[in-house]
């Protein structure tokens, strides 16, 4: 295992102590629980936007702890999610007397977790809500299953709740844009290569060097299938194609388009995607109004990419255009 | 000759024997949740144990004080779905035996019927899902068809890891359909869930710290 | 060879196709020649900054173009630098009557092809000035060799320069302004592995599992010396002491501490050895005033990183602070 | 017999041949600079000589015109070092036999000597720098030699062919100086630059295309 690491046991909190000096002007880290907070938190009379979940996505979520976005994040342990004690915690200290939004990534210890948070946090009278973000189509939805996982739409979110916090709308009305926001956004990823998990030692799974998973998740987990390597427009063809008919899109809608990075994948083959992303969507009838392309959920040092549309309103867009001051995202500010 | 209750020293050993069996097999874990995983259920339960154990070195005062000391500890140190899941499970039995100084079997079935029903109804998980149910449901159907049998605790806490460990090896084939593992779809069968293993290990150790002599060793 | 690319011809092409169908808010790009150049330019009155060289070490150049920062990048060939001829066009672009600026890092080839574009532009009548960088300790600097490369440097160069430009200060200012940072700042980097370029098809070189390189440029050339793998602190270490050395730096020095991403190696990884170069930063009686931290200047997928320290002063402070709005820098606007 | 003079046709013929010949060579001479230095050599000839090849496709009007149409063509299609670089050695030619409809051996000494000096004030090398002009200056000198001796043009070419191959060879164990394997140190001997193995390509395709009869191939 080739890392830039002491231990693996020492990863997550030295890495957030590298995190605490560098960022000090933008957010206050503490350690026992660890917590990641806007330096200015609690803010009166706005909802604090919470997320968190495993280590191991960066710049997920701590990088998007600040104005317009985040008011704290909960780093958990490599691909493990947070404890109810650090979601607690962090509550407290985003409570700034309008309630707080939990946007919680589907996955069945996420929202275990910040199930039993929230039961605490009410118990302290804290008005809290939870949405939960189930995008990826590579996974079928199903009662009878843990159901879709999320992934890339999460950025998406958290960057327009967080906007929407700042005009001081209320927890419900924030809660329910998280749920359009969800309701509108799908992806679907891959990967070249796997990751390797500290603890683990060797990466998740093997890939042949003429090999790809096709509709991996954020965990290193290997995908829905394997398939032979392809070139880059086919890949993009194999993630738009699902992603769109899942979202039912007509000619003419306003789409905000994303290709992420999974960490390991350079920015000029991101865009070498994009290139064809966009391509896909203009031959569809979609305006591609808005785009995001970068590795802002990762996984690990996996190779790879997913690709996200979200269908815009000029709601939507607004908030997406609105001012952000993150580690990871920033603008207008 | 078996004992035919459960005492305060022998709650805490079994604890004990548990973190000690988790760290020696947390690779293990380790290699099955990687399989069809995330590759951190070894690590995630190592982690909170050991924090268990640190916390209960100078042994305990209550029973139930004791298993609600682990529950909480497992609640703050491990996350993911094990954190939770395992951490009702104490804190179930820990309200379940409120105010006893030792446990029969009869309390023994209690406490563990009450785990697995909450952690139903924490996980939304049903028996045959591939998860950590898989051993416990049939672990406590065994106490509770011991007790029917008028089998000694000790024989019934021997049979309940037997069904535990026969529920995991019925893991294998399985197609997931909670946890990380569901998100495989077919590609899930042909391996062990590693919840199911981590919770054979807790009736095994149960066994082997509450039960005299104690079970056969596992090869791990 | 795993890459998200088409064909190793197109790699170049198709991603800056990409790069302008995402970002057509901020740059305009031409083709051919390939040039990356800020939307709004000319800009009357201003100095314009121009940088480019070898593709490969995005978001360099391109990622680098907007308000505060660069005026126009010419991106070469994967590590191959760009040609007289795009160096011309985007001076032409980029003129706003009071000169352009070039930003070159050390490389034979960079030198030779901007120095025939500095004829070029000179005979059209327009003022053109040259700073080298050179900031990299791993290379022995000497009169009889090639010198220092130019590697982390650059990007700390180009913000500065940028924001002074923005000021309106004259080319001979923004020279020396460039000067004065490749005088005050210094560079080392290592690999943890190497990279493949597309039309080598190979990693460029093999490092065994439990070994490192120590003293690697960005071009995916083995370092100075290849050693055991060891903890991130003692990389830190490494890297660390010859650069302090270098400066000559005195307790109670402001310094920029930038701890740069090659690529394929994770936020996470970074934050570990920021946390322990501030450390040793402190430990020397350094004040870490300003900090950077992520995959600024890169060599495609290569695991490993760079610590650059630059020493400031309140002119360098106020200018890196200043706004910039491009897409791979971007703050105050 | 070997004719005494270069024609348009031949030196077109030449550029053409080199261009073949950078491009069957391409793996190799990216596979040396993939060794020493950032593995684009091959590719950045090959892109540059494809392009001109295309502009040489229906000819040439005159000479120096070609050689010019040549040296522009690589400056604006090649980059890295070597774009420069090899511009310049064409350019420089083309300078030296401006109006000339055909080349003495003599003229051909001017053209190479006067690229060759460009090439070193450009590049600000120096003759065991490893670098191409460990394959140049020894092809010049050998051209020069061969005048002296009174060898024909045919065997003058050859002279510096063999000259080139032999100053390419040459800058195995050296230590680079100069451009990017510099940066190795120590570490870059031990390998043949790539420059100066396109440089000797040079001189070897010019000796085959001509002067008649073919010098024998080497075994790339
Ligand atoms: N809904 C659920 N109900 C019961 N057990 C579950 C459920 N989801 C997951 N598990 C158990 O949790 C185990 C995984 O635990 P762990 O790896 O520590 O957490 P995570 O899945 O969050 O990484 C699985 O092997 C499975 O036995
Ligand atoms: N200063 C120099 N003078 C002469 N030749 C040089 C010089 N620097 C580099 N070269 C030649 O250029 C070759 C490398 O060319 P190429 O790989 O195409 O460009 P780059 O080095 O920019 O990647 C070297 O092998 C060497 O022969
Ligand atoms: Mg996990
Ligand atoms: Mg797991
Ligand atoms: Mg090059
Ligand atoms: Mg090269």
């Amino acid at each position: 295992m080739k890392k830039l690491i002491n231990h693996p046991d020492d990863v997550v909190r030295e890495s957030l102590e590298g995190f605490a000096a560098a960022h000090a002007d933008l957010v206050r880290v503490t350690m026992s629980p660890a917590t990641i907070v806007r330096v200015d938190a609690p803010v009166t009379g706005k909802v604090g936007i919470l997320s968190g979940g495993g280590s191991g996505h960066e710049p997920l979520h701590g990088g998007f702890v600040g104005l317009g976005m985040l008011d704290a994040a909960c780093p958990g342990a490599i691909f493990t999610s947070p404890t109810p004690d650090q979601m607690l915690e962090a509550t407290r200290a985003v409570n700034g007397g309008a309630g707080v939004l939990y946007i919680i990534k589907n996955y069945t210890g996420d929202l275990m977790n910040f199930e039993m948070a929230s039961d605490l946090a009410r118990d302290e009278g804290i008005a809290v809500e939870s949405v939960i973000i189930d995008d990826d189509v590579a996974v079928n939805d199903s009662l009878y299953t843990a159901g879709r996982r999320g992934v890339g739409l999460t950025v998406l979110a958290e960057k327009i709740t967080g906007a929407a916090a700042e005009q001081r709308r209320s927890l419900p009305q924030v809660a329910a844009l998280c749920r359009q926001v969800n309701a509108q956004g799908r992806s679907m990823g891959m990967a070249l290569t796997s990751c390797t998990v500290p603890h683990v030692g060797h990466p998740m799974f093997e890939l042949p060097d003429d090999e790809m998973e096709i509709g991996i998740g954020i965990h290193g987990e290997p995908g829905r299938r394997r398939v032979k390597l392809q070139p880059a427009d086919a890949v993009a063809e194999m993630l738009m194609e699902p992603v769109m008919s899942d979202l039912g899109l007509k000619p003419g809608d306003d789409v905000l388009l994303f290709v992420n990075g999974m960490g390991g994948t350079p920015l000029t083959e991101l865009y070498i995607v994009y290139r064809k992303a966009a391509e896909i969507a203009a031959k569809n009838g979609l305006k591609v109004t808005r785009s995001l392309v970068g590795p802002y959920i990762t996984s690990l040092e996996m190779a790879g990419c997913s690709i996200t549309l979200l269908k815009l309103t000029d709601d939507l867009t607004a908030l997406w255009d609105a001012p952000v001051r993150t580690v990871g995202m920033r603008w207008g500010i | 000759m078996s004992n035919t209750v459960i005492t305060l020293d022998e709650v805490v050993a079994w604890i004990l024997a548990y973190a000690r069996a988790i760290s020696e097999n947390r690779a293990m874990l380790t290699e099955l949740d990687a399989a069809i995983g995330d590759g951190d259920h070894g690590a995630n339960m190592d982690r909170g144990f050991k924090a268990v154990s640190a916390k209960l070195q100078a042994g305990g005062t209550d029973i139930s004080q004791v298993l609600k000391t682990t529950g909480m500890t497992l609640l703050s140190t491990v996350g993911g779905a094990s954190g939770p899941l395992y951490s009702t499970i104490f804190l179930q039995a820990a309200q379940a035996c409120a105010g006893k100084t030792q446990l029969t079997l009869q309390d023994w079935i209690v406490m563990m019927d009450a785990a697995a029903k909450a952690v139903v109804a924490r996980g939304k998980a049903a028996a045959g899902d591939k998860t950590m149910l898989d051993a416990l449901i049939p672990a406590v159907q065994a106490l509770k068809d011991a007790a029917v049998a008028g089998l000694s605790l000790a024989d019934a806490l021997r049979a309940s890891a037997k069904a535990a460990e026969d529920g995991m090896e019925a893991t294998l084939p399985l197609i997931a359909r909670k946890g990380r593992a569901s998100y495989l779809g077919e590609r899930s069968a042909g391996h062990i869930d590693p919840g199911a293993t981590s919770t054979y290990l807790l009736f095994k150790t149960a066994a082997a710290a509450l039960a005299q002599p104690q079970v056969q060793a596992r090869k791990w």
